[in-house]
């Protein structure tokens, strides 16, 4: 079976043949939009025209199965149209509205999942874990199904003051948004890494590893034709390990994840912020990973009971104050909370103004 | 093939949100990959530890990136994961496809890989994830005969990214899905075969609700804004006032205290809105930008490795973004070329920046200083002026002692 | 005539001794006070005894004569009795009502200036200058007589939204709370210092010199067994001058000031601040600076136009963002404006909102 | 006495600012000194420079400070100014003088000084401004015998400074004078005698005014604070509404919006109050703080050299401050230890916080983690963990397991 003449430097198909209709005639156009559902809505263009979305939950890791039972869908009810979005859940185009209650009772009825328009939790931005990238002290995919199956009200139903966009990141790497995330979960080491003095001296480069080290704590050990950790200044960021094989940092019983909230992306109100550290070491326990569900269930019930409508988590904590966040979460105030890196000068309290 | 027993991960198939195990178990039903990946995971999961190798340089011919090479270090364990190479397929503007191209995609994919997939990663790439080394001269030419290309891995351009925009958004101030096209297709080649000190990457959204997470995650961020005035319809106003308490969801929430409302009238004093969104997307029958329609550029953001998160900062307050967008093009190659002649390798742009100054980078890049550039002033009294600046002051003093007037 | 015996240690005398009885008997218990004019207010203890204030201006360079005057002063009206502010104004302390109009009569045919209670421009903050400082590269007293001469109306009679609080530093090492004003002027060099290469290698340490350099612009020049300047490197700060007397660094056409804005001490409504460059230069131009007191003056009626009451510079600007400021008060922006040194990443602007 | 021509600061005569020219030139009248000292000046002004030399290591006999020694380059054109030392003397708490003591004062500086003095200096010092070496023991020992001491100078603790607090303001949450009298007497060792790796200020302010600039420029700035709740005396409110716009004024510029008011009676919500005293400061006959009284303690302000600005961080929430204030004695012995150990020379307290953590510093003074410490949690994650971190996060999860309930 001959394989047919490659090419390269096509760049990606052009995204206008993969549009319905309806928006290629109303591209550009559109006029507003209402949310309908926590699983539809419906924009409308100036011309009157409308497009239905009915939005639909994805563990982002997909078969192609899956991805064809999708095809089916969309080829029936929107002449074979459909997206993704930015946070991967899926998206079925409907252009006709008679299509699109027949359309809901089937995805119901194949199990499939609709929510997260609005005030509501969507998909979890997460990355690779153990599934597939070499750094991942955790598994990002379970804790994502850990959290969304005990938050899943949110996603479907249940409103809350303003999304929450939630975020797991299985190492401090934290591809995708993570660092902006309304609650996010970072996997984090704790202990200085191992260096194989024997393999080092053949599959590194020195000044590469003590160039990766953002406290310099990596210092040359001429005897060993190797390198040395000062443990006082480590931080277990792993940075060298990622440059440099022969260091690990893995460690089973000392790897574990850390929370961090208040970030958000948009410009709305207030500027894009970063999330900050509130909890700083729960323990790795697959499958479900019960404590850092409950710790993240838990932050979203307090926001939900204490913040005004349209306020963001990290909105509704800088106006309360964050010693009134963890007194109000009941969360312990540690150490790691306070920041001895890059920001400290601008995290500290330079005011006698705070409360009780 | 082998049946794995696996408890732990088939606890993750209970609950109502969909489950990537189930995933993984369907494909497994075909894949050896698959079944090998499900009992590789298992492991993971029971001994609480990765057990992938650092990537190795795999890919294919004449490009150098759009594979992440992947090995584990139980291959023998687990043959069928002994190599697991993901390919990054570079998706279409704002994640539209058709069934028909998606199934396409699928069928090959289930010929020569794990038949999972990613849909998206986190950069924008269809990821198809796990396959192994003597399957990707396959993989691609399937593919690219078929109109797919390789997204970026490695120190390049990696996959332009974007929001849905013009295709289904109301808000929109420029055409995200053709400018990501555009752009896409204009730097093939600095996509394809890294020549840069790191990744570069560049999000597109319409606004500033950033549906693209663009500011937190792209040196360059481009981000829609306009010029002109919100207009305002006040039938639809007092609409929404049955439903909402306009002052207290939407005046007093705007950051600038621009608006009022008096019961009756909304008012906004445009000159002092600084386009945050807020109101316009509380009130999207009722209120519309006008005006001239753009994009703030702005550059840098990256995750904390390692000096700490940036998040990217204003360049150019507003540039006017219509194709064929040589004004942007030119600029990006300038920005490639001042971080070419002054980056360290693995230094991402806002580093390059922070080390060199903002003045090196606006200079090369032919920027003027702009307050919109800022959050406030420098505090410390430590000031750079080159010979021409001191001249140029002098200069204006002097011609201040001739008029009597002074400009500060 | 033989010394008398000294002693050490003994500290400064107890200020018990130097309060008047009125203070003596309502130490501690003040009730409330109220600001008559610029120049007098009134504190009522829980008692019901009340203490007067009048405040007069100071140049705070001060002959033993106008002290002695002074002294005279107090000891017709005030038993004797007075204080200086902490920012150098000297305080009549009346216990007897009946002699507060008499004292204000004579302190006024005697030149004494009145005022800076309440929403007023008080006595600027400055520092040595050419009277006494080798570091200064302006004279702090001439820069705040001719600006007070100029803004004197603000001392005496006229209001603003809240305090101005002024300073002057004659170099960056900026003695006295000027980093923290409403509006300072700050003198800087613009040019690299020159090295004495002959007498350096007897009079300075090489790794003190080489470490007084905040961006490490200085290396050795083991060839002059002495040190070079990067020029690209140095921004003039003058520490390696204050370390090693072979450096100069004084330059008289191209040394000149800053202007600062914004800073704040307090906490009340928000949080104490930097203040932050708005002009970078402004030629020095002794004996009175008139760019220099036009400048602030100017800044000082946009502000007087523009904020709100209570609103310190600082919370004015901050509530209109500093992009409003520039365009208000119609000043350059300049690269120097945008932060280049430590507080680069807090100063960025990190959203794509701002005003035209 | 030779008369020089000095146009230039003449100048500087006219106008209603009260002139420091006019008092150079009074004191110029019996002093060569301050005679010499002006025409010195006026080359100043026509030549745009200064002409004093780095500064000389003058002093009495067993003190390493509390003289600034100064010498001109230009001593052989102006004699009187070739030596021109200053001489700080400690001032009295709150800057309260009797006539009789200030008279004394300038009596002795005629007779061995150049008669010019700045009342005061920015660190508090009453300044002498302007002697020879010679005079430098007869000078101390005629002011010592009178009850008047030296101030700090070098790598020493410095003259302490306060806020008139009791003395005059109805605001202080303690006593501002008494404890920086206390302090001075405690630590005379530390002023006069430097060990330090550099300067130490302190400085105390009754409340949040922060009349003394203390969060700005002490190394330790203490600021007092309360507990209680804000009393409310409505009748009061009542008289400051007739001439006060209370929502505009008060309700709506307080930072926690925990105020309102309805035309009738003002509330507040103590709870959510963070004390920064803006209603106070404005309505001081209608609200007065009650409860607890005490300070807020904050370290590490500092003028921009080196590596730029600091402003004083909160380190301990409340202390109480009451005579003999031992516990705030033993805190600043253990923060002199901690700053003795890891301190390089020139290094301030809050440079040597920076460099070695907040942590550490705070465990060294036995001071636990609060969330009043910061104004927000770190961003980046990237954590020291000490071994008993993670021993006590295991330990509280295993009383989790037993317990069924967690502790976040
Ligand atoms: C489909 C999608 C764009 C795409 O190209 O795929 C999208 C679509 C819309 N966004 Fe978004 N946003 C999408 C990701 C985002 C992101 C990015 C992210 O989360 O990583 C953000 C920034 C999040 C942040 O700030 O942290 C984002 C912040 C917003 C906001 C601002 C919300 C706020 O008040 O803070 C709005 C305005 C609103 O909700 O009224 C908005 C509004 C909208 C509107 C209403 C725009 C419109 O008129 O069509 C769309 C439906 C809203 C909804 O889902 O509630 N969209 N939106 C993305 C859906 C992700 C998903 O599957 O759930
Ligand atoms: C696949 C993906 C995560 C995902 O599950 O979606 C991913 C996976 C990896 N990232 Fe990433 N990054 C991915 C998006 C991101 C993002 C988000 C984005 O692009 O929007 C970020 C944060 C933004 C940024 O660029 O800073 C991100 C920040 C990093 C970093 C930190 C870079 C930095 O400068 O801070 C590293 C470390 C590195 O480059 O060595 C990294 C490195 C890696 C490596 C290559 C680690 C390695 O050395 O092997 C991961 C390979 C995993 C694997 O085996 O599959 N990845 N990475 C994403 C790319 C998919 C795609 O092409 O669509
Ligand atoms: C006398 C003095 C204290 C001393 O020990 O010498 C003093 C005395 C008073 N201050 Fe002050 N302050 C004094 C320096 C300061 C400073 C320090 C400085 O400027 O270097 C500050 C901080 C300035 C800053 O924030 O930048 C200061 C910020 C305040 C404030 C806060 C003003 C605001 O709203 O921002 C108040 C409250 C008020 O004005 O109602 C205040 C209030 C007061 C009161 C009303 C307190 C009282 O009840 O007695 C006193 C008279 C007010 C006045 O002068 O308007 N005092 N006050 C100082 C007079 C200096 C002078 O000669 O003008
Ligand atoms: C006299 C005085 C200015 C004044 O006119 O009032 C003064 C004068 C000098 N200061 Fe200062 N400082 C004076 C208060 C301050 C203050 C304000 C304060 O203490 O509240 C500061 C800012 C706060 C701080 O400490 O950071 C201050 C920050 C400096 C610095 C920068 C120190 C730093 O760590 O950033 C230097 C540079 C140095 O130490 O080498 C400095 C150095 C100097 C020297 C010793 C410069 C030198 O090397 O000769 C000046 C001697 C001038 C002279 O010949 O008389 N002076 N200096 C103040 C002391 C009078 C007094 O005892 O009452
Ligand atoms: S966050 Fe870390 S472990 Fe996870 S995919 Fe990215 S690099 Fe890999
Ligand atoms: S883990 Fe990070 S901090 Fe520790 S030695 Fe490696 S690079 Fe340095
Ligand atoms: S970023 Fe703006 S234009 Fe783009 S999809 Fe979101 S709301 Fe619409
Ligand atoms: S867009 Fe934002 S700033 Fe402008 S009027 Fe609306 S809420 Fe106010
Ligand atoms: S600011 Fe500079 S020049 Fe002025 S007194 Fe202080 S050290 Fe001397
Ligand atoms: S003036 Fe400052 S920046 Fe320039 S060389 Fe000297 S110490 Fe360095
Ligand atoms: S700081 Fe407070 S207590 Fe001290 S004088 Fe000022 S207002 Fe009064
Ligand atoms: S002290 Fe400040 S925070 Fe407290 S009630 Fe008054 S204004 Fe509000």
């Amino acid at each position: 079976m001959a394989l047919p003449q490659r090419k390269t430097d096509i760049g990606p198909p052009h995204y206008k043949q993969f549009l319905p209709a309806v928006i290629q005639k109303n591209y550009g156009k559109w006029k507003y939009h209402e949310v309908l559902t926590p699983g539809t809505m419906v924009h409308v263009g100036e011309s009157g025209d409308k497009l239905w979305t009915v939005r639909v939950a994805s563990p982002r890791i997909l078969s192609t199965d899956t991805i064809r039972e999708q095809c089916d869908i969309a080829e029936k009810y929107c002449d074979g149209h459909l997206r993704y979005t930015t946070r991967n859940n899926v998206e079925f185009l409907v252009a006709d509205e008679k299509k699109l209650e027949p359309l809901k009772t089937e995805l119901k009825a194949k199990g499939f999942k609709m929510g997260g328009i609005g005030p509501h939790i969507t998909n979890v931005v997460h990355t690779q874990g153990w599934v597939h990238c070499h750094s991942a002290c955790t598994d990002a995919s379970g804790l994502v199904k850990a959290m969304m199956d005990e938050l899943y009200e949110y996603f479907e139903t249940k409103s809350l003051p303003n999304k929450v966009r939630l975020a797991v990141a299985c190492c401090v790497n934290m591809c995708g948004a993570v660092h902006c995330s309304d609650i996010a979960v970072v996997a984090v080491h704790t202990k200085v890494p191992n260096i194989n003095h024997e393999t080092f001296k053949n599959m590194c480069e020195l000044p590469t590893v003590i160039g990766s080290c953002p406290t310099r704590a990596i210092s040359p050990d001429p005897a060993k034709k190797s390198i040395k950790i000062n443990a006082d200044k480590c931080m277990y960021c792993g940075n060298c390990f990622t440059v440099c094989p022969p260091i690990s940092i893995k460690d089973p019983e000392r790897d574990g994840v850390a929370i961090v909230v208040g970030g958000k992306i948009n410009s709305l109100r207030t500027s894009p912020k970063f999330s900050k550290l509130v909890i700083p070491y729960i323990s790795n326990e697959p499958p479900r990973w019960p404590k850092v569900v409950a710790a993240i269930k838990h932050i979203v019930e307090v926001y939900a009971k204490n913040a005004k409508k349209h306020e963001r988590v990290g909105e509704w904590i800088e106006r309360i104050g964050w010693e009134r966040f963890f007194s109000l979460a009941n969360i312990d105030f540690t150490f790691q909370s306070i920041d001895d890196f890059t920001f400290m000068r601008d995290t500290l309290r330079t005011s006698a103004t705070f409360k009780w | 093939m082998k049946k794995y027993n696996t408890p732990l991960i088939d606890d993750l198939e209970k609950g109502p949100w969909p489950s990537f195990v189930t995933e993984m178990k369907k494909a497994a039903k075909r894949s050896e990959m698959s079944n090998d990946a499900l009992g590789h995971l298992e492991k993971c999961y029971s001994t609480k530890m990765g057990y992938w190798k650092h990537g190795g340089i795999v890919g294919v011919l004449g490009y150098g990136g759009g594979v992440i090479g992947r090995y584990s270090e139980l291959g023998n364990e687990f043959p069928g994961v002994a190599h697991f190479h993901t390919v990054r397929l570079n998706q279409p503007s704002g994640f539209f496809y058709t069934s028909k191209a998606l199934k396409e995609i699928c069928d090959i994919w289930d010929k020569y890989g794990s038949g999972l997939t990613n849909v998206h990663g986190s950069t924008g790439d269809l990821v198809l994830l796990g396959t192994k080394t003597e399957a990707l001269e396959p993989i691609f030419a399937e593919y690219s005969s078929r109109g797919w290309d390789l997204g970026g891995s490695g120190s390049a351009l990696r996959t332009p990214s974007c929001c849905v925009g013009p295709g289904r958004c109301e808000w929109t101030n420029y055409d995200t899905l053709d400018l990501t096209y555009n752009l896409t297709q204009e730097f093939q080649d600095e996509l394809h075969r890294p020549t840069f000190s790191y990744k570069f990457k560049i999000k597109s959204s319409g606004c500033a609700c950033d549906c693209v997470a663009a500011i937190a995650r792209a040196d360059l961020s481009i981000i829609g804004t306009w010029k002109g005035d919100i207009k305002i319809d006040q039938a639809e106003v007092k609409n929404y006032a049955k439903t909402m308490d306009i002052n207290a969801e939407i005046v007093n929430m705007c950051p600038t205290q621009c608006m009022s409302y008096d019961g009756k009238e909304l008012k906004i004093n445009n000159k002092e809105c600084s386009r945050c969104m807020h109101c316009i997307t509380r009130m999207t029958k009722a209120l519309r930008p006008s005006g001239e329609r753009g994009a703030t550029l702005c550059m840098g953001s990256k995750a904390p490795i390692v000096v700490g998160s940036l998040l990217s900062w204003v360049i150019v307050p507003f540039i006017k973004l219509e194709a064929p967008y040589t004004e942007l093009k030119d600029l990006i190659r300038k920005i490639w070329d001042w971080w070419d002649e002054n980056g360290k390798p693995r230094e991402r742009i806002g580093e390059v920046i922070e080390i060199k100054g903002m003045r090196s980078f606006l200079e090369a890049i032919g920027v003027p200083p702009q307050p919109q550039q800022i959050k406030e002033p420098r505090k410390d009294p430590f000031m750079f002026y080159t010979e021409e600046d001191v001249a140029s002051y002098k200069a204006k003093e002097a011609e201040e002692k001739k008029t009597g007037k002074y400009k500060f």
